[in-house]
């Protein structure tokens, strides 16, 4: 294996032990669709009214509890600076890093979203764009993640200060995927907001790893 | 293969303290340099600014590799072998998985002798959450020896290992050294082979 | 490029503001004070009544808080690629003016919101952008304070100031994308009556100096702050 | 100062020094109920009617993104060690971190609530109520929730382990507290909403510092 | 006052090894006692289990203070000193912060000049993510005066100090020990007091 695969399975091995990886990321996301029709009640044409947009919502926020330990736990332990010594440049160890946390979490998440548009009576149709908008909007969750979690990488307790700095950030893709499933609620075309949620998941997944690396290394110098 | 490290009047700032300035020193292949000093003389800065990590408030680093000289940060790196205050190992990992993984870091052959040879033979399947302090730097320096670097960059190689431990890094670097490798490395205690010393 | 680094390294920094403060000082004075004039001599407007003055506290401070981002990432960008010294001082004394202008722009929104549209706020794609602005102004400042050695800081702060500066007309884009209600753009375009323009430009004229002389003077303090830690660090 | 205040005292100081503390509790709570908006649309009828549910679920996430660190920091640098050995008992350890936590989580979201309802264009009525709820039933988010982090501490990445443990018994505050916001809204009255909530709530306070010292012993003893 | 400390025929399983068994030794006021053995041997583990931390697989401990006698780990917790491999510091806290943090915790007065006894007195006022290894096991140590327990349970209290921090310990420990204390205390280097050892 190359480095590059190297350290992504890492990752992904690292998250599936001891309370990390897929099973986690999905039971919050499970959880958080189950409390807010609790809060909500339990009409089923509000809740599928508001479906696309709580899913998103929870989607972002499940992807994001496990954002702050993505370069932390390495930069703590002294794994980091190991990693910046190795024949692997800075930039594709964060993209390593990328593809870890989106496999473990955001790809996760899409494969049960259908589900839990069950609960919140979601039709076939917007549930299936539903699906489609997570698929192509969750890798941005995670390559903007990457920039916020290397930026408060050498914080002990960067757990509330990462989504004060991501979650604005955020705001595109949210509404891109959501106004998708909106749109064809209402009988429009779902294209428009799909294609500028893969144009935003495109460029946050090819710009990211450089800003990433930049700011890894600028904590290593500590 | 390196020919020598050449550090030309360096200096380090740490907040608004200088910790050294003006500080210079040549190892050539083959030599063992010991950095000496009191605690928080700066020591741990030095090397980290060697491997790329700080860069220097003045002065200058050349490496030579064969004829070719370079002074970028991130081309020395590449040479160096690291054994910082913190060893790099994850709880949740076994001696021999945390092996591996960095000899697939590095792309270099996962040597499992290596284990035995460091006296860690019979935890190869042990997650390191269980090491004892000891244990942890020893897999370290398996680590290191996997990593087939020849600049190696040494934060206290002694500390925490018994007498065993200590005799057999002490070998180890003797060995380096023997096949032209550079070691510098901080300590307090005498390295115990010939080599050159630096106080800071 | 040496333009600016002969006139911008701290030395002449000082020397230059010194000279030029008075002039802002009193010009922001000026320029509120006869704008404040103006409007309160305008006649009520036909449809809004007197609620129309909150336009000249309003407008001026929503326009500012947009051009004291753009103002911060351009000096993050002199930062990161020129390494200038004085660019992050004055990129992180230019943040809490902006957050304040955001604030009020928002607050002196929601006030006029009440009288116009009978709530205090509605999801419009205008004043959703300019709450995550408010965000993103938050986000910087935190970033700063949270690090403490100071050099680190600065790079942080600046490489999520340009992060944000791309990511500020996507979001603004994708706002007006989703909904629009907010008054469109009406002073260029020349809908606004003249008795109306003429105080809204002086007042914007008036915020703008009064900006630019509080940001020079906590460029200023800053400057003298880190001369002064040197100092006594040298003493010790 | 006591033992307790000291620890109480220490455990403020490092929530309000880098990235943690009232302040970004606040800003996530804010960003989540501006991010949900965008994700539902901007429909205010249909915002006032679901506010309640989902400011209440925005501050239970915004308490718990704090509460992973709650004893694991503690554990990770050797500090707890020290406390445990400290004159006093584990019990009140807990009961001085579960107020520190809910003082700089709890109390600063229930003071901003009026704020965010006024986004979500709830009526002063619903939104004292929901302001009453939230300063009731938020002690026992801090209390359950230190149960959940004694007991992921020696995962490395409790992060998402700990709201899989903590949510499901969390549910009834949702319950009751969003509940309470939807009677008045319906024109009942809140009052059997808010006891039942407080009940909930002092017991949690009262048993959960045993619960978290018995799973905390039993981390330290390996 | 502790008069003594004996452990009966302690045993130490961790995981399905057996790091020792049928340990018996006896402390009295003013005793030090080396805890000696290779890496990996259980001295870690011995001392957690005299802390309280960890229980016995088989054995106790007991505890004399003036005549009466008590095996209960929670009582034998609150006369320990404990140094153990991790210092317990907060990188956001400042030395002196850290200090009377402590003190507060422990009920005792704040003594500042424990920080210059301990060598750092000119760093007060710096967050300890700023030390160095040495100067963070430094701030242990003063946090250990200031904790006034008798009972001090040391894991390598030589370890990261150069030689001044060194002699400073020996000097502490002699200290303590004239003083009626009891140190055990694991190290793989003489303790440099007059002291019985024990050999993992
Ligand atoms: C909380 C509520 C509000 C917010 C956040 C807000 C925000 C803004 C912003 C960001 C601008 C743009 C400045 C620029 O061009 O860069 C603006 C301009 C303006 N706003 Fe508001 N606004 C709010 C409420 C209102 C209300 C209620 C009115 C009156 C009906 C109003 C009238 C105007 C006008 C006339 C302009 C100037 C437009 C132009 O010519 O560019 N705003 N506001
Ligand atoms: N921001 C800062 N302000 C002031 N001093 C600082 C700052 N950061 C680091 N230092 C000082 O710089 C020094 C760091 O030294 P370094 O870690 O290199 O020491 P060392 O020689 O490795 O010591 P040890 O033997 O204890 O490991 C310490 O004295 C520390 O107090
Ligand atoms: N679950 C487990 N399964 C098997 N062995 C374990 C387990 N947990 C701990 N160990 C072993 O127990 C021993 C722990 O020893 P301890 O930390 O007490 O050693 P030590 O004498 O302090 O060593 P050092 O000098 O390296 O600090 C190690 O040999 C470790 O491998
Ligand atoms: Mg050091
Ligand atoms: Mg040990």
């Amino acid at each position: 294996m190359s480095p590059f695969w190297t350290l992504l399975a890492r990752d992904l091995k690292l998250a599936a032990r001891s309370g990390g990886g897929a099973a986690l990321a999905l039971s919050f996301f499970a959880l958080v669709a189950t409390l807010v029709p609790l809060g909500v009640g339990a009409d089923l044409k509000l809740l599928s009214r508001i479906a696309g947009g709580i899913l998103w919502v929870g989607a972002v926020l499940a992807a994001l509890l496990s954002l702050d330990r993505l370069f932390q736990g390495d930069f703590e332990d002294g794994s980091l600076e190991l990693i910046a010594l190795s024949p692997l440049p800075l930039e594709m160890t964060a993209l390593a890093k990328i593809a870890a946390h989106w496999l473990s979490t955001g790809a996760a998440l899409t494969l049960l979203s259908p589900l839990l548009a069950l609960l919140f009576n979601l039709a076939p149709y917007p549930t299936l764009v539903l699906f489609l908008s997570l698929l192509i909007g969750t890798p941005a969750v995670s390559a903007v993640g990457a920039i916020g979690a290397s930026l408060t990488l050498s914080l002990k307790r960067g757990g509330l200060i990462l989504p004060l700095i991501i979650l604005p950030l955020l705001a595109p893709v949210v509404i891109f995927g959501a106004g998708a499933v909106a749109a064809v609620m209402d009988g429009f075309s779902p294209n428009g907001g799909l294609g500028l949620l893969a144009a935003f998941s495109l460029a946050a997944v090819l710009l990211s790893p450089f800003a990433a690396a930049a700011s890894v290394r600028l904590n290593l110098g500590s | 293969m390196i020919s020598s490290l050449t550090a030309e009047k360096l200096a380090c700032a740490r907040g608004e303290r200088k910790l050294f300035e003006q500080l210079s020193f040549r190892v050539t292949a083959g030599q063992a340099l010991a950095v000496e000093g009191a605690n928080g003389a700066g020591k741990t800065s030095l090397l980290r600014m060697l491997a790329g990590f700080l860069s220097p408030a003045a002065g200058r680093i050349v490496l030579k590799i064969g004829d070719a000289q370079s002074d970028d940060a991130e081309e020395r790196g590449r040479q160096v072998g690291w054994l910082g205050h913190h060893d790099g190992l994850k709880p949740q990992l076994t001696v021999r998985e945390q092996l591996t993984f960095y000899a697939g870091l590095y792309a270099k052959p996962a040597d499992a002798a290596v284990l035995d040879q460091v006296g860690l033979g019979r935890q190869a399947d042990l997650p390191c959450r269980y090491l004892s302090a000891g244990q942890k730097r020893r897999l370290a320096l398996a680590r290191l020896l996997v990593s087939q670097r020849s600049l190696w960059l040494l934060d206290e190689p002694f500390a925490a290992l018994d007498t065993a431990g200590q005799q057999l890094v002490a070998q180890l670097m003797a060995r380096h050294c023997g096949a032209g490798g550079i070691i510098i490395a901080a300590t307090h205690e005498p390295l115990g082979l010939s080599n050159e010393s630096l106080k800071l | 490029m040496n333009w600016l680094f002969k006139y911008a390294n701290p030395h002449n920094f000082m020397r230059l503001s010194g000279v030029v403060l008075p002039f802002t000082a009193i010009g922001a004075a000026l320029g509120i004070a006869a704008a404040l004039w103006l409007g309160f001599s305008a006649p009520p407007d036909y449809q809004q009544g007197r609620t129309v003055l909150i336009l000249f506290i309003h407008v001026p401070a929503a326009i500012l808080a947009t051009a004291v981002y753009g103002a911060i990432a351009v000096c993050s960008l002199l930062s990161l690629v020129w390494r200038h010294p004085l660019s992050d001082t004055a990129a992180r004394a230019a943040a809490p003016f902006g957050a304040l202008f955001t604030a009020l722009g928002l607050i002196t929104g929601a006030l006029w919101g009440k009288p116009m549209w009978g709530t205090y706020w509605v999801w419009d794609a205008r004043l959703t952008s300019f709450l995550l602005l408010l965000f993103l102004y938050m986000g910087y400042m935190a970033l700063w304070n949270a690090i403490e050695d100071e050099t680190r800081a600065a790079r942080a702060a600046a490489i999520l100031a340009l992060v944000g500066a791309v990511n500020i007309p996507i979001i603004k884009f994708s706002v007006e994308w989703w909904s629009t209600l907010h008054q469109g753009e009406s002073i260029v375009s020349g809908k606004l009556a003249p008795v109306f323009l003429a105080p809204l430009l002086l007042m914007m004229t008036g915020y703008a100096l009064l900006f630019a002389t509080l940001w020079m003077v906590r460029i200023r303090t800053a400057i003298i702050e880190r001369r002064a830690r040197g100092l006594m660090q040298g003493a010790a």
